[in-house]
């Protein structure tokens, strides 16, 4: 199982790994952080596949992914 | 027992940047700074942050840092590295900063073959200042200082850097790249890390071009930006490795 | 000391930066100073430092502050519109504290102006040509060997205070051969500056990241850097006045301030007063910043007229009016464009104003 | 007559242009008026400021160091804006994301939920016309008319907007003038 | 006068541009002043000027050499590194006696500093940044109004003495919002520059060669070029002080001398001064250079203390204190870094001033 | 009846030039008079020289000329131009001015498309200020900040500066001739014809880099100057039409 | 018959003219002018046939050929 | 005792290596010595010269508005040179090249062919060397041994050039000597 951790105070909200997500695990939050952001947050965190595109693609290193055991990597990163 | 497959790698600090949401200036640095940590140089790294949105970088990375006048970066670490060879020096520059005030540092570097890495983010405006034309702004592009679009009868073709610098003689690494897909992430992140790593063995002056987005000025939101890259940038600007010093 | 060496100014120059320690210099041609790029680009292989010609002036200017912030000594020479060029750097590189020496071999503006020696950028190197509060110690020096104790004395000071230090020779500095003899040292200069490990950007290797910049978006810590440079201004204005004076003992009818090859000129030009029963002093500002304004304004104190000599339109004049206070008419005398005067017009424009 | 009064938030929460429009609407009713701006470097989310002063005299410093009124969109902004209200001031707070509390018991303070209100309304952006609308609604420092016909003249063609921002503007007097008359 | 309009200083010194018949701008972007390079963009087309963004600051000031060498009225705008980058051409500019007209709206320094407010280019302004014996006519408004009526005066200025203008304004100058009224012309001056004829660059048909230099290799002739300047500035010194006093009748314990925004501050803390029973007058010098030495000295004689106010760590205060010539005790009191002093901070440094 | 098939042109003064015996700069100036002659252009064109040898181009020529700052003749021809767009404008410059001070200046100038003409005098070294390193500088050439010869591994190599020009997008006129023999001179006279005739017709940016001599500096008579660049420069420099706007 | 001739005190003995001359009609004098230089002079005008060569390539302007009415050329200048 | 001479011509004529061998002797001999050029800025055919001022005190002003001794290499120098010797001084003329006359009867001027005799000697390029020994044999301002023992140290690695340039001061000394003698 992989596990996917969003960082709310971090997160600027910008939709990318969101927007990335082959899973749609992630979605804005209709709630907003200290900076007013609506940030991201993983809405179906079983279907997550620990591929990390949602951390590749943020600009804010908001996002960290973790998984159980060793795991096959479709790409090298 | 979880392993973590993604996190913030060493050679960046915690800090949270003050880049807009969605500028991929955030995703550059951080490939930069995992370059550094897998190729184990973070120690011996020093960066030369430009004038540009990027001038706080060195709150970003745990590296010793020196920070330019406009455009002048290229020089400075052509002083710091013909000083102490020993050092990774590497410069980070916009395209304001690069191509236009910063257009005979950058050729004379490269030309003099300067063993540094140059990391180009063009995102085809001025972002610092609030989205005035930059030599890589596009035809037709709306900016503060081209409010009608870029004319190119009035303002010439947009400028490409890495085009220009491959044609020089000297030996050279030199690639364009860019940020807006996980693809494109990946494949950027190979195109740093093989330019640390040609300096990190005294061959080359490298520089990676890499293609990126300024929600804020160019005025769409994040996830438009991307396409907004795609559909226009990527055309005009070749997404390749130009130039390998073994060729030369 | 070692041997009595007949050499351009120029070359003195050179071989001093190298005898200070300095290993690293950058430089881009222009006449009258190049002599001292060229005999640096023999010089600095032969004892393993790097030579470097840049693209430009403006580049020269941050390649001194990539390797200062990197800890070396570092060195450039140009003359005046190069000098120009410099503007930006300069506050740059006084506002990150970096110990560099820039050797001006002045020559006559402005504009393109021309090649023959000049001493007017006097404002420019004591007020400043960059933008922002900032200042650098600026050195005159009168004959070459002056311009090569000058040479130890500036590293030595820019290391002690970490700022950039002028070397301000008129273009015959640069340009004359004269005997000249070099110190020599028991134990060779480092070419890193000393106490570079707390500050210069070495690589973070077991300590945290050392960071060499300008920026201070915060207003409060850009007002403390403001207030710390401040401070050290200050320390350099209350320990660094250098100046020489002569006859200025007792009640005088002129007192000539003058600096440079142009003090040398003034030397003689007293003679000639002196011999016609004129009493005549002189104060030679050596370090032009800190501008030595009690010595001038207790000398002028005494005397019922003072006259400024410089190959510029009146610049220094300013300085020794500020610094007169009122105590004597301050007049200016000089030429510029390249005209030099010789003594005889020097004592005659004296006699002029101490008759008309 | 003299009114001094200082927005403070992020950059990109509009409050430059919160600002602007009250000096204009001030300029419309034949005040003397300087809107003075101070930016941090970033385009978005850095700090930024601006400080309005309405005055029947030429002003002579525009510099506002001890506003009547501060409005503070986000914690660095109460922070700094919060202890310096002039005693007797008022201090307008976007309790949305201020948590921040303010212990001065010389000023009134009026907390306006201001992205959550403008959420309401359909658009956060306008979180900025709430607070102008308290502003005006706490302080009388323009005529509330005199201000709406001026944003309906402004972005005369851009008609939504207008609406939308009409009604952040009122929403955000009413709420100001009902604290001003509540005690808060 | 036209209408009321409220608008940031940086567009309307944009407008008063167009006002004054320019029709040719050339910039480079630099916080806080790129607003007049966006407005221009937009308004320059409009009129049938020309509107160019140049590669860097260095570059544009050679452009405005070659579009004012062709008889244009031109323009550029910058900020304090970017106006370092104009030294070399500002040496230039003068020395082919070339009327331009530049804008500084200064931020703090020195170095990269930051984008708020400061006048700490004082000296660069006043002394020449560049090399060389020149000026500028340097003018510093303290309002948007002043700022515009100010561009008119420096194109006409410019034009008379054929001399670069600088118009230096601090950040506040170009960021604030007032209300503003532009002048109203019958005919609209013309964008060329006028009896250009006798020496612009415009094609030599029909005439002998036009040749704008500043190359004089002849030290005669360079002499003569240089005195030719002189006579100017000497021209300029006679007939260009500008100032405005407040209160400066009878016995003073105070006297202000402050310029810019800063006056307006100081014009606020002399009320409080005043109410505490203290007699404040306050110079406010509106051409930098032509300094008002002799107004200021005048006053100066009549008060107890002169204090020269700055957004700097002191600059001014060297001239005011040349202009006073030891007649009062001469003080420094400001702020640098991009802090404003505010009233109350003015009025208690001055306060203890005179207690202490 | 005598009838003088070759004589001063009219857009050259009588004044003897102050360049050193077998200098080719004399030639270069002979043919943009040519050129200006022929085209008919001398009366309403504007000369900007550079800072270089060539500073005193003015006193040899018969139209209006600007004097510039070192590198900066692309700037103030960029001024004139856009604000006297009826005049001819071209700058004279050399290596030293064009290719390492000033080249931010032409190659925004050229990238802007700027109507102007610009004689790029390639003599591989620094004249003026008395034979130091240019970019230009051949591999192993002796100079006085070269003192062992251009060392590549240190300097890089010599910059094509029409090469590097012909890579931008706008549309151009870029070409590379040279004037050490008679036919060389006759056909560098065809491509300084063409670049005023692109600029005449409002056409385009056009430069022509010219291959010079500097016996002086080289340390070499003049005749054998000539065989110096025929040897060394030609190979490296190739002689060509890189660019013409049609093409674009 | 066509006619060099060499201004003596423009000339500066470059020796470019003589080199390329295709008749051999220059040569350096072994008089010096005003500034000292061993100016070129014909040595041959007989032989000169009017190419114009030795004009095209001094770099001082100090030769102008002349040809006795109308002539071919075998070259464009 | 103090010399001052001024050696001016063209540039590329050698004539501030002249200068900078006399003051190499002077040095030698133990005295005080300022070498002093000006350029234009030609590399060749310029105006160029050069002053040198040799003395047993210190030397304070460089400049020499008035030498003792002015070598006129060419028709510019001798304009304006010609004037500036001191009454009684000495003026070396190359009448090789210069044609315009000096009509002071308060100097002594010595006409040398000096490029004429160095073509003789077999190099043009050695007037220098004339000059610079007839510049010594008219004043003594050095001693010949000294010079011609500097030249041949100096040049040590090239011996034809040591003995064309030996041959050539001779020839100069010996011409000015005699004319010194002589009375011209
Ligand atoms: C000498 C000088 N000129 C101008 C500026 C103003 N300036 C700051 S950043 C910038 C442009 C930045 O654009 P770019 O390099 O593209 O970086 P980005 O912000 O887009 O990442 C400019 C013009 C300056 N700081 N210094
Ligand atoms: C700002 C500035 N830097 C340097 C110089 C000195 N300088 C004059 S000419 C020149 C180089 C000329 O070389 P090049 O452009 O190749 O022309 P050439 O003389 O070879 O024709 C230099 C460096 C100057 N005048 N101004
Ligand atoms: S790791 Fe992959 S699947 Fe999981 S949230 Fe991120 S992008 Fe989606
Ligand atoms: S990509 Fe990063 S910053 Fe953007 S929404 Fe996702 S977590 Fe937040
Ligand atoms: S302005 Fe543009 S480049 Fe700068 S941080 Fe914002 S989005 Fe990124
Ligand atoms: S130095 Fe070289 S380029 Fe200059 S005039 Fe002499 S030969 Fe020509
Ligand atoms: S015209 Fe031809 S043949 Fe006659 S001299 Fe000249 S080169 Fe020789
Ligand atoms: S080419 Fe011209 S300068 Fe050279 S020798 Fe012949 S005539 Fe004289
Ligand atoms: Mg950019
Ligand atoms: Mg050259």
């Amino acid at each position: 199982m992989s596990r996917v951790t969003v960082d709310r105070e971090r997160c600027k909200g910008c939709g990318l790994c969101v927007q990335n997500c082959p899973q749609g695990v992630l979605a804005l939050s209709k709630e907003i952080n200290l900076k007013g952001y609506f940030f991201a947050s993983p809405v179906c965190q079983p279907k997550c596949i620990g591929c990390r595109v949602c951390g590749i693609v943020c600009p804010d290193v908001a996002i960290e992914v973790a998984v159980n055991g060793t795991q096959y990597h479709y790409f090298e990163y | 027992m979880a392993l973590t497959v993604f996190k913030k790698p060493e050679a960046m600090s915690k800090n949270i940047t003050h880049y807009c949401p969605g500028c991929t200036h955030g995703v550059i640095h951080r490939l930069v700074a995992e370059a550094l940590d897998e190729l184990g140089l973070r120690e011996r790294t020093v960066g030369i942050a430009p004038v540009g949105c990027a001038v706080l970088a060195y709150n970003y990375f745990t590296v010793d840092f020196q920070e330019a006048a406009h455009g002048r970066a290229p020089a400075m670490a052509t002083g710091l590295k013909r000083t102490r060879p020993d050092l990774i020096v590497f410069t980070y520059q916009g395209d304001g900063d690069l191509a236009s005030i910063g257009t005979a540092e950058i050729i004379h570097a490269a030309n003099r073959g300067e063993k540094i890495t140059v990391i180009f983010v063009n995102n085809a405006i001025y972002g610092m200042t609030g989205g005035q034309l930059a030599p890589t702004t596009m035809p037709g592009q709306v900016t503060t200082t081209s409010p009608q679009g870029r004319n190119v009868a009035e303002m010439g073709y947009p400028l490409r850097v890495a085009d220009m610098l491959a044609t020089l003689r000297t030996p050279a690494y030199i690639a364009r790249t860019a940020v807006h897909t996980p693809q494109m992430v990946v494949q950027a992140k190979q195109c740093i890390k093989r330019a640390f790593d040609y300096q990190a063995r005294g061959v080359c002056f490298s520089l990676v071009e890499v293609l990126s987005t300024c929600p804020t000025n160019w005025g769409i939101a994040p996830v438009e930006s991307t396409a907004w890259l795609e559909q226009n940038m990527a055309p005009y600007f070749p997404i390749r490795e130009y130039k390998r010093p073994e060729e030369a | 000391m070692g041997e009595r060496l007949l050499m351009k100014g120029n070359e003195a120059i050179g071989e001093a930066a190298i005898l200070a320690g300095c290993r690293a210099y950058f430089c881009y041609p222009i006449t009258p100073q190049t002599e001292v790029a060229e005999y640096l680009a023999r010089r600095m292989p032969e004892v393993g430092g790097v030579f470097l010609q840049g693209e430009s002036e403006v580049a020269v200017g941050y390649m001194l502050f990539g390797a200062a912030a990197g800890g070396s000594k570092v060195f450039t020479t140009s003359s005046s519109p190069g000098v120009s060029l410099l503007a930006e750097a300069m506050s740059y590189l006084a506002a990150a504290e970096l110990p560099v020496v820039i050797g001006n071999v002045m020559r006559n503006g402005p504009g393109l102006g021309g090649i023959l020696p000049a001493q007017a950028d006097y404002f420019q190197a004591t007020k400043g040509g960059g933008h922002g509060d900032y200042r650098c110690l600026v050195l005159a020096p009168a004959s070459v060997q002056e311009a090569v104790d000058m040479m130890l004395l500036a590293f030595a000071k820019a290391e002690e205070y970490r700022v950039p230090v002028l070397l301000l020779a008129d273009g015959m500095i640069g340009q004359m051969m004269e005997p000249v003899e070099f110190p020599v040292f028991a134990e060779p200069p480092s070419r890193y500056t000393s106490g570079h490990e707390e500050w210069a950007t070495t690589g973070a290797r077991g300590r945290g990241q050392h960071l060499v910049k300008t920026l201070f978006l915060n207003p409060d810590a850009a007002w403390a850097h403001n207030l710390k440079l401040k401070a050290k201004y200050d320390r350099i204005e209350a320990n660094e006045v250098r100046y020489e004076a002569v006859d200025t003992q007792g009640e005088m009818d002129v007192l000539i301030v003058s600096f440079g090859t142009m003090a040398r000129v003034c030397r003689t030009a007293m003679e000639t007063l002196q011999d016609k029963g004129l009493k005549v002093g002189m104060i030679r500002p050596i370090s032009l910043y800190p501008f030595p304004a009690q010595a001038i304004r207790e000398a002028a104190s005494r005397s019922r007229l003072v006259v400024s000599v410089e190959l510029s339109m009146g610049q220094m004049v300013e300085d020794v009016d500020r610094a007169v206070q009122g105590k004597a008419p301050v007049r200016w005398y000089g030429k510029a464009g390249g005209l030099v005067p010789v003594p005889d017009d020097v004592s005659a424009a004296i006699l002029g104003m101490v008759e008309g | 007559m003299q009114h001094e009064v200082v927005f403070a938030g992020f950059g990109g929460q509009g409050i430059m242009l919160a600002g602007q429009i009250l000096a204009y609407s001030a300029m419309e009713e034949g005040f003397n008026v300087v809107w003075l701006p101070s930016y941090g470097p970033e385009m978005r989310g850095g700090t930024a400021n601006c400080s309005v002063v309405i005055s029947d005299r030429p002003v002579a410093s525009p510099i506002v160091p001890r506003p009547g009124t501060a409005v503070v969109m986000n914690n660095p902004s109460m922070e700094r804006f919060g202890p310096a209200v002039k005693p007797g001031g008022c201090l307008l707070v976007n309790s949305s994301l201020v948590n921040l509390k303010c212990d001065r018991s010389d000023v009134k303070t009026i907390l306006i939920p201001a992205n959550q209100m403008a959420i309401d309304l359909g658009s956060g952006k306008a979180a900025n016309m709430i607070v102008l609308g308290a502003y005006v609604g706490a302080t009388g420092a323009v005529s509330f008319d005199v201000l709406t016909s001026f944003v309906r003249k402004k972005f005369a063609s851009k008609p939504q907007f207008v609406e939308l921002n009409v009604k952040a503007l009122t929403a955000g007097r009413d709420l100001a003038a009902a604290a001003v008359r509540g005690g808060n």
